[in-house]
């Protein structure tokens, strides 16, 4: 907050987009050949692969529940996904983001189905630019589904934050960097429950309602995204079948 | 999770069918909250021991010289970290910080950090030297809401923080030049879901029961929001979560001022 | 020693004290909920907080010994206790005293009425002024008591030293700085045996002589103290049950 | 090794005692090579994502400034490393590099620091000040013979590496001044030995079959050998392979450049 | 490579040598009492001591294999074997020392005989100069056969390599250092097999082959002294025999 | 402890009944000494390798420059560390220190450290610049009694130690500016309690069948004690230990200088 950045200039953000006006997207599932399943997506200048192996048995056996799978989760920026190089290896903020990622994902994965084993859900930042949690957490949630592990539902995940005194939604990392605050929110979209809530920054009572009801719409749009992926991809395998 | 804990699950859940907690507390009150400022008074620049019930969490301020972030060239620095020490449950071992207790030290610390409760624009010493304050939660009895109890002797502890002499590029060890400028109060207050049931503070055979929680620090605005454990929650559930959290919050700030 | 300071002045130490006095000290057991056993020792500016449990099963398997139960100490210092502030984790200072403590103790716990079992005992230093690692031991030892835990005896400990060319006990922490040595000294006092013995510094014979009996006697009198603790909660204990 | 692996290695030696491979592929075919350089366009200051077959190895390489070695004060640092991500293969485990990823750093690094591809007395900026420039080899997916894929990646990322712009003792990240000035372009080929025959490009079934297998890294000359794995060579197999090595290195040579 | 200096003068080494001639090297085994066998050679200014435990039982057990002994070697540099103080601890070029040590040394041990054990071999290079995984790999050879583990046939090391231009045997810490490759070679000697090759710097198809060739003889030359140092043993135990 | 540490445990508490140690050496005696000074004489500062009996122990002095503590900003600064190379005994495993290296190293440290036998304060090069000792003790052989072992070749090979040469900021390394001054000898002697004796020099046998053990290191002054061991002892074999530590660590001073 050193650098004044003007953020928005005449009702438009930096990147051209209207406040309530997601970043583009594109989604891609069945992108890895060893793992069970993958997704890859592009949100903005974000590029996330995941990879999901399991349910397979967990050692040491010490660690196995007989009434559920474990749902463990690693959320990994590369080092070369941001500007100033990151040491590989798991940080603090990396270990958060694993943690409300897996428990996110527990309450539509049917982990009651697989006792004693272990589902990995790997998600690979390759380039960051803000909101790369709400990235991995809904590819994490598509390449569950292209590995054919039982869910009730998607998950699907999108920000809004506070930028110049406006709330918009999905923010770019100038608006992260310099903007009031920033809320990522995932959801079971078919419930309309919340499965994922942070925040951090300033917020009064009325705002954070403001936030809240956009950044529950920008999920919704990712969540249609999600399911047009899953169907073309259903529909590439049935052909390919045809094609015998 | 052994029997025990199951059918303490199972009798905590139908107590609150009947709108009644294990304690006998109202859904919206917390354990009795002591607070214990200047704990460790000859060593630590600031500290505060906080009881929550049987919950116990000691803070300790430590201050240093160091370099400033690169991108705030002429601003303090804040660190937070939190140690579940073995001696607070049976759960913890040694070793270094594992998820639970980074949560905690991130949650507190998010707080404190965008209330902008330490103003560490006041924290510039000379060229590329700042003060570094050393915000360091230890755990020593666990009882149940860690975070509150963690969020509350940490902005206690800054409250009675006092600032080291600086002489000729040196700290005087033992001697004081001033307090450590605060400009809010932020306080942490988590609710729990058990059995569709929204809760304050909850201790430790709730936590075990509960489906998940909902950590909101506010001052005058929200200052920092954290979900954890793996249920879900409704709309309603997160709103009225907030307006609770305004209202336990100003409380407890009157407790502490 | 690059700054001379003088510690005697007129036969009294920095503090006041005599040679042979030792700080004052209160001791208080049962001061935590989840533990097994606890103490707290306040000892001049020391704070010492004490918690044990188990004997409890232990794992990995192969670390059992089926003729008796593991007793393991874990000496920290809090980041908070001394004047610059100390990293987390252990340092080798804190491995070594976590070693010679448990040695100290296995002397007189019961270890081989558990077989199978680990007992844990953590010592948290919250502030530190020299002679800590006597203070843990000390409070290791009634918490191990309020544990229940089967022992022939206390341990109890105490320090002395030399400074500016004089025999004292208990040194606070400008004489351990600045003074010519330290010898921290542990007994089961019944017995009169030593069940810890450290030294650094300078003595002759003849000095080590009149060290050694400064700190049993030092020993002597907090091992009143702890007995007087015990006798104390006990008597509290059984007031509360006349209390139904 | 499960039964089904034994089975493969099985079936895979008595085809090769046919002359045929797994996939249908002649002894010194690759597998198609696919380079998709600046992979990371907008952070990274050069990457390449190489696709061998179903391997898939991504390289990125950062910049940054730093102290030189003592014993060669004028020039600048690379520092290579390796990560075997653990979606890339059900054998991989979160954690630090093992000897597997070790290994594999190490020989990408021998081939491009002794051919001099990078040009590091080119990389001082002023007294005991050069550039740093990392490769990071992030293996995606594990289809075997990562040394060649990574390798390719890694030359690849380097010959679009840009320069950050370095102005008043400080990096302006997202600006650029040039590019990494690169020299050659070693290439390291792997041949397999399995069943007394040698094989160019093992893919992961053939890799789990062979006996042994030696890279060999050149440009005009030999930069780079490394035998790995169990088994023995004989002269005549290292003489063949460092022929092949050379051949196969111009092929690919010329589809990167 | 900064500073020159001229490592071949009128047709000899720094250090007198001729381009075929190998430092001089002395050899002992049986040097270590508690190793189950135990080497030290002394190969012109490095020194390295070589110890084998095993074959023993495989902790934890996961790792065992019922088809065969896992190998398992580990190469150490002494802080104070180096110019610089080395941290002690492995480094990448330790870790990848170890493993190709062990690939070579799998060719010759009957692992097969000794399922579900480990056998250890560690090399500890107390001086450095220049070779020391030659010196390493020669040197865990003997211990194996001092510690009576059943081998095909011995392994032996020598490296070549290019200094100012010409090609050189068994090059000594200034060569490696300034010269412009290094080729490090181990065989099986009676089959005439490759188990260990590494290489580095710049050789046309040419100067390989010359290196290659130099590199052998230098290994052929160690065969002949291992073989001597084992036979000297054996008398040397045999007399022993005698004597009783 | 397996069945046949038992036995001989047995077997050796039987003998000292007799007053007859398992190897027919009396109470007060040593095992056969041997110091082999500069043992790294090309590439170490400075080195000596100790026998005691069947116990090796190798001691290598590296010397940097560094900061001074800021307590003591005209002092050099020693580092004594210890590795039990895991081929010294089947217990060693490679890792980083564990209690055991811990205390052997901090033992040593202290007998060298308190009696000021490296002169620290001839170190000084300049502001804030001073020399650093590394004392490394390398542990070859564990056939008992390792402290005493490593005290011996540790002020053998501090007496042998040459100071690098430094010239304009740096150390040329394999020149020398002649010796590292020493004042003094401390001489560790470590006494095991078994069977209610106490005798001198345990060998690993009797060390697994002592009760306990005290280290006593001397100059003309005790410097440093240390009780290992679960046991007890009573004040009169503590100062019967010390008068012997005083004896036996005048015979070793004589054979080292």
């Amino acid at each position: 907050m050193n650098e004044k950045i003007e953020l928005i200039k005449d009702g438009k953000r930096l990147d051209g987009r209207r406040f309530d006006e997601i970043r583009d997207i594109s989604m891609k599932v069945g992108v890895l050949k060893k793992a069970s399943g993958s997704a890859y997506i592009e949100w903005g200048k974000n590029k996330v692969l995941a990879g999901v192996y399991g349910p397979r048995e967990l050692h040491p056996k010490f660690l196995q529940n007989p009434t559920r799978a474990l749902l463990r989760c690693t959320y990994n920026l590369a080092p070369f996904s941001v500007d100033d190089r990151k040491k590989p290896g798991p940080d603090r903020r990396s270990v958060e983001i694993s943690k409300v990622t897996a428990e996110a994902l527990e309450s539509v994965v049917m982990v009651e189905r697989y006792p004693n084993t272990v589902i990995d859900v790997f998600m690979e930042v390759l380039q960051a630019d803000a909101g790369t949690r709400c990235v991995g957490l809904t590819a994490a949630s598509l390449a569950l589904a292209d590995a054919g592990i039982p869910m009730k539902d998607l998950v699907s995940a999108c920000a809004a934050g506070k930028v110049d005194g406006e709330i918009v939604v999905d923010l770019m990392k100038e608006e992260d960097n310099y903007g009031e605050c920033d809320l990522p929110l995932a959801v079971i979209p078919r419930k309309n429950e919340v499965v994922l809530l942070q925040m951090d920054g300033k917020l009064t009572r009325e705002e954070f309602d403001k936030t809240y009801r956009l950044a529950l719409n920008g999920a919704m749009k990712v969540y249609e995204m999600q399911k047009e992926t899953l169907k073309a991809r259903i529909e590439h395998i049935m052909g390919e079948d045809n094609g015998y | 999770m052994d029997i025990e804990s199951y059918l303490k699950k199972d009798y905590i859940t139908n107590l609150l069918r009947e709108d009644r907690r294990i304690d006998g507390r109202k859904f919206d009150d917390y354990r009795k909250i002591e607070i214990i400022g200047n704990y460790i008074d000859e060593k630590a620049c600031g500290s505060s021991l906080a009881n929550l019930g049987d919950t116990k969490v000691l803070v300790g301020i430590s201050m240093d010289v160091g370099e400033p972030y690169p991108d705030k060239p002429m601003d303090g620095i804040m660190i937070t970290s939190a140690e579940l020490r073995p001696l607070a449950s049976p759960r913890f071992e040694s070793g270094p910080p594992d998820e639970e207790s980074i949560e905690i030290a991130r949650v507190v610390d998010r707080g404190i950090r965008e209330s902008g409760a330490i103003e560490t624009e006041k924290l510039l010493i000379g060229e590329n030297k700042v003060w570094v304050v050393f915000i360091d939660i230890h755990i020593l009895d666990h009882c149940g809401n860690l975070i509150d109890a963690a969020g509350i002797a940490a902005i206690s502890a800054l409250l009675n923080t006092r600032m080291p002499k600086y002489e000729d590029g040196k700290i005087i060890r033992g001697e004081w030049a001033g307090k450590l400028p605060i400009s809010c109060i932020p306080i942490p207050c988590t609710v729990a879901k058990i059995a569709d049931k929204i809760l304050i503070d909850p201790n430790i055979d709730e936590e075990y029961a509960m489906d998940t929680r909902l950590t909101i620090a506010t001052t005058d605005t929200i200052n920092a929001m954290q979900k954890g454990g793996k249920g879900m929650l409704t709309e309603k559930e997160i709103f009225d979560a907030v307006d609770l959290s305004f209202r336990k919050g100003n409380d407890i700030r009157r407790l502490i001022e």
